[in-house]
């Protein structure tokens, strides 16, 4: 068991303290408040304990078990053997945030490559460490803006076709602060022309989803060019894998890149321990929250590793830092580092590929179907698309699940009048099989 | 020897995983938005292992040595939960796959959030919060959203104590509240004279860590959570260091209104180098309304055939959520696997063990270190790392010098209101002989503040690195590497 | 810092591990047979934990560096192996459960003999060797059965060549049989006419190691097969060099009758510090009835509709079972998907890169290191660790000098007929950024036996530990320790 | 993948050579035999691998999915997690043979600490660092025995209750030797009589089973006796988990003990690897074989292990060898270290308890529905105990498998005249409710 206390021990460590009992410890706890009985199950072995999740694990109906072409911000991915093979070791998992240097190198080194891998895929000149998921990061991204104009610019132009949950997370975030959030609708054409003009001299950041929510990719240079033109910080987050084969944010000039680590070697586990990704150019290194690592020496003269500009931190500056953060999602960096150092550029492009072409074929194979059709059928899309359907999205959903398939999300979820419109999303663990499969089943779909 | 960067084992060309090609025609590509370069490092798999291998050797972890890291709860962390935690009926479970498929997630989710509202005496609890620092600012919105929803729009002032955490006061400034300091007293309390002074109308509330980080009970949390509550606040409670008093008093019952548990350290998961934690927060029930929504609830009960259904809810006056999906699940089952490790008597004798360690360890130190707030503590205490006959000695020189002992050091420079502090926790996990060797090494070192402060301020010696340059890294900001032609294997001799 | 035994870490009373009480009656226990102490450690499983930990950051591992051990295949082992084996559904299979309840396993079985048969050109392949000696010896049996049964009984010499690993004379003894060592000729193949004129009709056969231990390709491999079968022999297979030729050559082709396959070195299982192994006998058609059962086979053709039925069968004059149950498992599953990842091509690959390695590696050492075989070699090759402007160097002190740049020594003192032989066998996962590494370590080596031999006698230096005494070891014979107080922690200072 | 080999590499390497092609350093290998094209499946990806295998994998009942009663040399015991991640650690699974001890340590000190275990387990005074199985071990035990009296003594007098695949492993390793292997029959008296009848001066070794095949265990004292009366060694075959509950062989009297560790924190795994325990008393230690890890010191004056008593290993006394073993089942002893070390010794007597009294429920229970016995009623058992049943035990596993129960072995297929008996084995693993549903099942069975 975990407390290795012998009886003996503990008798010999009371008489040390100068107590009779450990009950004695606890004085200064008001009687009446003291010694509670918790009502909790009873307490279990390890050989038990481990039937006993199997238990609940075995009532779950795996996205293994099932077809599934459920995406909307967590995917499917491929996780090579080699990550978990790294994230099962003690020195890291078992290990906290590196506040002393010479006994944390291993930590610090490989925060700094993520920091590195981060950077090189978005294009951008810094990352932090990270944040706790796309979400949060999104959220921390407008607090970045608003700092940065020293709260004299307010307002924040977000793309309706950003994630449903970052868009929330951000108004959560900032429900106590002066921020207002502005937000398109989501049939802004490929110039985002409604979203430029949202745009004014109160704002302080323009952002956009790349691929945003439906899956699309837009040129971002001309949104870029009116933020920018009216002053203002432009924001995208990304799905990392499509980076492996587009143009990273980076060369359309943004200013913040934030985006959803997960494909990058994390397992869905129903929804997280996921990863904020967040980069920025340099001159904004200052204003980003989250912990950063840079290189240095040792006093024998070695390259080794540090926190450095600590001093944004709570620990240090307190009501006036950058952000709370002070946990993040350290092993979840490391899964992305393992990932990337694995697949490489060719890997990466690989996979993004096999997303792309996959995503396309299925695209293909479903609007071939009588009734269904591309909800934007003008725009180039990743790997994960809008289909118009001919019934109700979520009786859909219900019958292919009787199939075994679990069809993708239901946009009306989110956006009403999208109640027909269902998000299929498609990666390397999708066979043509399962894709032709899932066109026969909806094309078993009749009309309403 | 210095592992080179995985950059510069690169070799252009290289691969460590490929992937099958397409089964499926090749689609165009759009014009003008494809990605000319893409400068990721290249690797074999062996590579890739050895480097990350090697890289893990040069760090101290609970898995290696003794990791007394005050606040942080550096207990062990049992490998049956990381089995659990990757058992493909939970790690192959999309967050969106409909309700009806997750039953056992959501089962396991139910049960988790009852059992920290026993815990903590709360009436609700919502898993969402990624970690403490998340859990806090969810409390501090759901205070604000409470008042504002009755229509104290002016109660704009959340008070903190002097010893708390950073994250307590940023917590803060991001909800959009002005901070007010409250001094502690003499015993290391709150000063309560100095809170009932700032117990008005604008108040909002107090965040209050306790035991606080000083490691000791505040002998006054009844009469301050009653102040707060007189004066119309509320009281949010950082639970860091619930370690202490699980099944010896509910934060809920002393009048802590809201709460953030961290599964990260009272509930043994991993810390993972830095994250991930997990920070439910749970709630009172005047504030059940509002917690960050979806939670888990039963939504048709059991009969005697079938099970409860379990589905989302999101509570009516919900703030909102503050991330996606539904919090770290695999944290949850890693927790959840701990709590029924345990039962409630087992959570009662881990925290009467952590502060049974604590004190014996206080008892020990306090004959060569000064303990300005020396009463029996909770799970941890703090001594002052520097002695008046030592003047060039600091707390950060013992901390390195206690690496050469196999050691990780204690927390430096926190609580702020001691000066040169060691904030030391050592965990109800370690055994009488890592302590008894802790405290002899703690002992050597007192001695070679006089007889050898030569031999700490060059510490440490033993370590794979020497101190490292911050002012260097500070001025220079290398943050990240770009791909080079580098060293492909560390030397010898 | 020496780690403590995992009996001085113990502490009388302390658990690691519980267990439930019985959830039936206690039965009395039978009087008089029921033991009274039960010397083991008693330790909580943090400690366990942190022991195995530390201990295992002593060892040298691919996992952590190159490892060019001759004659041992040390090539990196793909993570994917190590989780394909775990997979529940091979785990968790009783060895003896029904045959009907364990096809895929069965199938697994199936599959890899049929690829063992392919690579080597066998007609058959037992799977139940536990590793490449006790391949051997069932080889060696098979043999001997094969020729009593045809009333050969005067057959009782075997023909071994000097540079055979010690395994194959043991083997041979075991098996009854009287040993002739044939010398190796000029060119390191083995003596012609020294084989020749051992073949008579008390001739058994041959064990003959293909490539062999000097890493060559025999010239007359023909040529012996022929003289020892002329003779009414049979020539037996050391399979330790397969990787050498996989996709270029295969044994049975060659005249190679019956052979072993070491799944732990060409086929990528880990070495495991020491083992598990698992040695696969391939044999020709003559043989088949002779292997030991049982071996998996169909007992049922698949159908349209129907997959194969695949079970045990034991072959008819089966020397009989070679040990418990059928092998091990748990390394053919890595090795099934080792072989399926690579297919007829990359096995190839990997043989061509593995000798392409060490004729890199070769042509760069002759500049420094005198090779007495030099020729074109397969995957390893023999450098003499002496020179003789240098008399007090020896291969063992290059061997631990090349510790201190991180790499693991060649294989010392093996095969005999080199003196001071350095055998070394790079195989092809490794990159020529870690072959230049060790190229130059190797030259510096050589500099230094001039300039400053004290440096290698002394060497090593940057390990864990220096040298260590093993003629105390053997003197004194301390085998094993006994329950005692002891250091619970290791110091600094 | 796992050849790091560029192109531009291999060129220069080629060229370094002197070599035009990797094709050219094949020229000795005869034309005709050179490259010969193997037929084998097309190689898959690591992706579509684990697919594959999976597949595989799930094709099989496991020992979890159905209830099981299946011991007979492999039992199904809870294996606590701490074990495993132990062993996932490249720096144990990665290394080989600690043939250099200053790299080597963490093996070395782990084997010596395995060694020093099973000592203690077995009351014996050395042990080797592991046999391939139980079955080799016994082989192993049977070569000593014969070495030990050079030859002199070729009798060896097995108990015909040991497992069935140990003594035909130990007639196939003998076949060439002039070993004469003796059984007696299964019928043997608590006394051992008919074995002890068997022993004469030619005999060198008497090998029991402890418990024996038929899970039963009797008070050794007076075969021991008998044994050594006649001058012969005394050999035990153990269930190592037996002995955290009953008098270690070494305690009455045993020369050689030997047994299977799979119990021992191992996985079922189909039968394998496993692990050959192999204890002895010092005055052996020069003949046992395998390898064997001493106590010494470093040139720095640390205490370190080496490899000891090499000369008695096949790679410097060759044909003159104990044995011919060279790699043993390191990990699989290194599992059971981490195993022992977590259980202690009061870990191990729980579990061993919990089969005994599991086992013995299982036995009354069984034994009350009408038309079951015990075979051997008066005799002790462990955790396993042969059942006289009414019908075939062919034909009662063949029922039980249909409800998803894993019956026990059929004792008829070693032991002709037993087909009525069936061999059933508990352990910890077997709630009450398992034990009940058996006994509900059996009770269908009906008479012939
Ligand atoms: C007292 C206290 N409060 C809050 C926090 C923040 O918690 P987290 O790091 O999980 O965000 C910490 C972290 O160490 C802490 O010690
Ligand atoms: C040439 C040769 N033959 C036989 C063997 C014995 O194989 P194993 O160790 O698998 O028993 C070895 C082992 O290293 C070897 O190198």
């Amino acid at each position: 068991m975990f407390i290795p206390h012998t009886d003996s021990e503990r008798e010999e460590m009371l008489r040390a303290i100068g107590v009779e009992s450990i009950e004695a410890l606890f004085q200064d706890i008001p009687e009446k408040q003291r010694f509670p009985q918790l009502e909790l199950p009873p307490a279990l072995k390890e050989m038990e304990v481990a039937q006993e999740l199997q238990t609940f694990a075995s009532i779950n109906e795996t996205s293994n078990e099932l077809t599934s072409f459920l995406g909307a911000g967590a995917y499917n991915h491929y996780i090579p053997a080699a990550v978990d093979s790294i994230l099962r070791r003690g020195e890291f998992y078992t290990a906290y945030t590196p506040y002393q240097p010479e006994v944390s190198q291993g930590t610090l080194q490989a925060i700094y490559e993520y920091q590195s891998l981060m950077a090189a895929l978005t294009g951008m000149e810094v990352s932090n460490a990270s944040h706790y998921d796309g979400a949060t990061a999104a959220a921390e991204a407008v607090s970045m803006a608003y700092h940065h104009f020293r709260g004299k610019r307010t307002k924040m132009v977000i793309s309706n076709a950003l994630h449903p949950h970052y868009r929330e997370t951000i108004r959560t975030y900032h429900r106590g602060s002066e921020v207002k959030i502005v937000e398109d609708d989501k049939q802004h054409s490929e110039k985002f022309e409604r979203l430029a003009d949202l745009i004014d001299e109160n704002t302080a950041l323009v952002y956009v989803g790349y691929p945003d929510f439906f899956g699309r990719l837009f040129d971002l240079t001309d949104i870029a060019n009116s933020t920018h033109g009216a002053g203002a910080l432009f924001a995208v987050s990304v799905n990392p894998i499509s980076l492996g084969l587009f143009k990273p944010p980076g060369e359309f000039g943004a200013d913040i890149v934030t985006g959803e680590g997960q494909p990058l070697g994390i397992p869905l586990s129903f929804g997280g321990p996921y990863l904020g990704i967040f980069t920025t150019r340099k001159e904004h290194v200052r204003r980003m929250a989250g912990r950063l690592v840079g290189e240095t020496i040792d006093t024998r003269g070695q390259r080794g590793y540090v926190l450095t500009l600590t001093a944004r931190e709570q620990h240090i500056r307190r009501e006036r830092a950058t952000s709370n953060i002070c946990t993040n999602q350290g092993l979840m960096a490391l899964a992305a580092t393992v990932y990337l150092s694995l697949l490489g550029s060719g890997g990466l492009r690989q996979v993004a590929e096999l997303c792309y072409h996959k995503a396309h074929y299925a695209a293909e194979k479903l609007t071939a179907l009588p009734g269904y059709s591309l909800t934007f059928p003008e725009t180039p899309f990743f790997n994960e698309f809008a289909l118009r359907c001919p019934r109700q999205v979520k009786d859909i959903i219900a019958f292919l699940l009787e199939h075994d398939v679990l069809g993708g999300y239901d946009l009306g979820q989110d956006y009403p009048g999208m109640e027909h419109d269902m998000l299929v999303a498609v990666t390397e663990m999708n066979s043509r099989e399962e894709i032709d499969l899932l066109a026969d089943r909806l094309a078993e779909v009749s009309y309403d | 020897m210095t592992e080179p960067l995985i950059f510069e084992l690169s070799s252009p060309g290289r691969r460590g995983v490929t992937f099958p090609e397409p089964d499926v025609p090749r689609a165009p590509l759009p014009v003008g938005l494809t990605r000319t370069i893409l400068p990721l490092p290249e690797l074999s798999e062996v590579d890739v292992i050895r480097h990350f291998t090697r890289l893990s050797q040069l760090n101290h972890a609970v898995d290696t040595g003794f990791y007394p890291l005050g606040s942080c709860t550096m207990k062990y962390n049992p490998k049956v939960n990381e089995e659990t935690c990757r058992f493909p009926g939970f790690l192959q479970l999309h967050p969106l796959q409909p309700f009806i498929t997750v039953q056992g997630a959501l089962a396991l989710m139910y049960h988790l959030q009852e059992m920290l509202n026993e815990i903590g005496g709360y009436a609700a609890t919502s898993l969402q919060p990624a970690a403490g620092a998340h859990g806090e600012l969810t409390g501090v919105l759901i205070i604000l959203a409470y008042l504002r929803d009755r229509g104290e729009t002016q109660r704009n002032k959340i008070l903190i104590p002097d010893s708390a955490h950073g994250t307590n006061p940023a917590t803060s400034s991001m909800s959009g509240l002005t901070v007010v300091q409250i001094p502690s007293d003499k015993r290391g309390n709150v000063d309560l004279e100095a809170l009932r002074a700032e117990c008005d109308d604008t108040l909002a509330g107090l965040m209050i860590t306790n035991p606080n980080t000083l490691g000791l009970f505040d002998e006054h949390l009844g009469e301050i959570c009653h102040a707060v509550h007189q004066a119309g606040g509320l009281v949010y409670g950082d639970g860091a260091n619930l370690n202490a008093i699980m099944g010896i008093s509910r934060p809920a019952d002393c009048g802590i209104d809201v709460m953030h548990f961290n599964l990260h350290k009272t509930f043994s998961t991993p810390h993972g180098g830095g994250g991930p934690g997990s920070g439910p927060v749970g709630v009172a029930q005047h504030l059940v309304d509002y917690l960050p929504g979806p939670i888990v609830d039963i939504i048709e009960k059991s009969d005697d055939d079938l099970p409860p259904l379990f589905s989302f809810v999101t509570p009516p006056k919900s703030i909102g959520r503050v991330k996606a999906f539904h919090g770290h699940f695999g944290v949850f089952v890693r927790a959840f696997t701990y709590i029924l490790m345990h039962g409630a008597d087992g959570l009662r004798r881990v925290s009467e063990h952590a502060v049974l360690n604590a004190n014996y360890l206080r008892v020990h130190l306090r004959e060569r270190y000064r303990i300005p707030y020396d009463r029996v503590c909770m799970h941890e205490f703090v001594a002052e790392g520097h002695w008046p006959d030592a003047p060039d000695v600091h707390a950060l020189d013992i901390s390195k010098r206690l690496m050469d002992f196999g050691f990780h050091p204690p927390t430096n420079y926190f609580p702020l209101i001691v000066p040169e502090a060691l904030m030391i926790e050592p965990t109800e996990t370690e055994s009488k002989a890592t302590l008894d060797a802790f405290i002899d090494a703690m002992g050597q070192i007192a001695d070679e503040a006089r007889n050898n402060p030569e031999r700490l301020k060059g510490a440490p010696h033993k370590t794979p690195f020497g101190r490292l340059d911050e002012v260097k890294a500070a001025r220079e900001l290398v943050l990240c590497c770009q791909l080079t032609e580098g060293p492909a294997q560390s030397e010898g001799a």
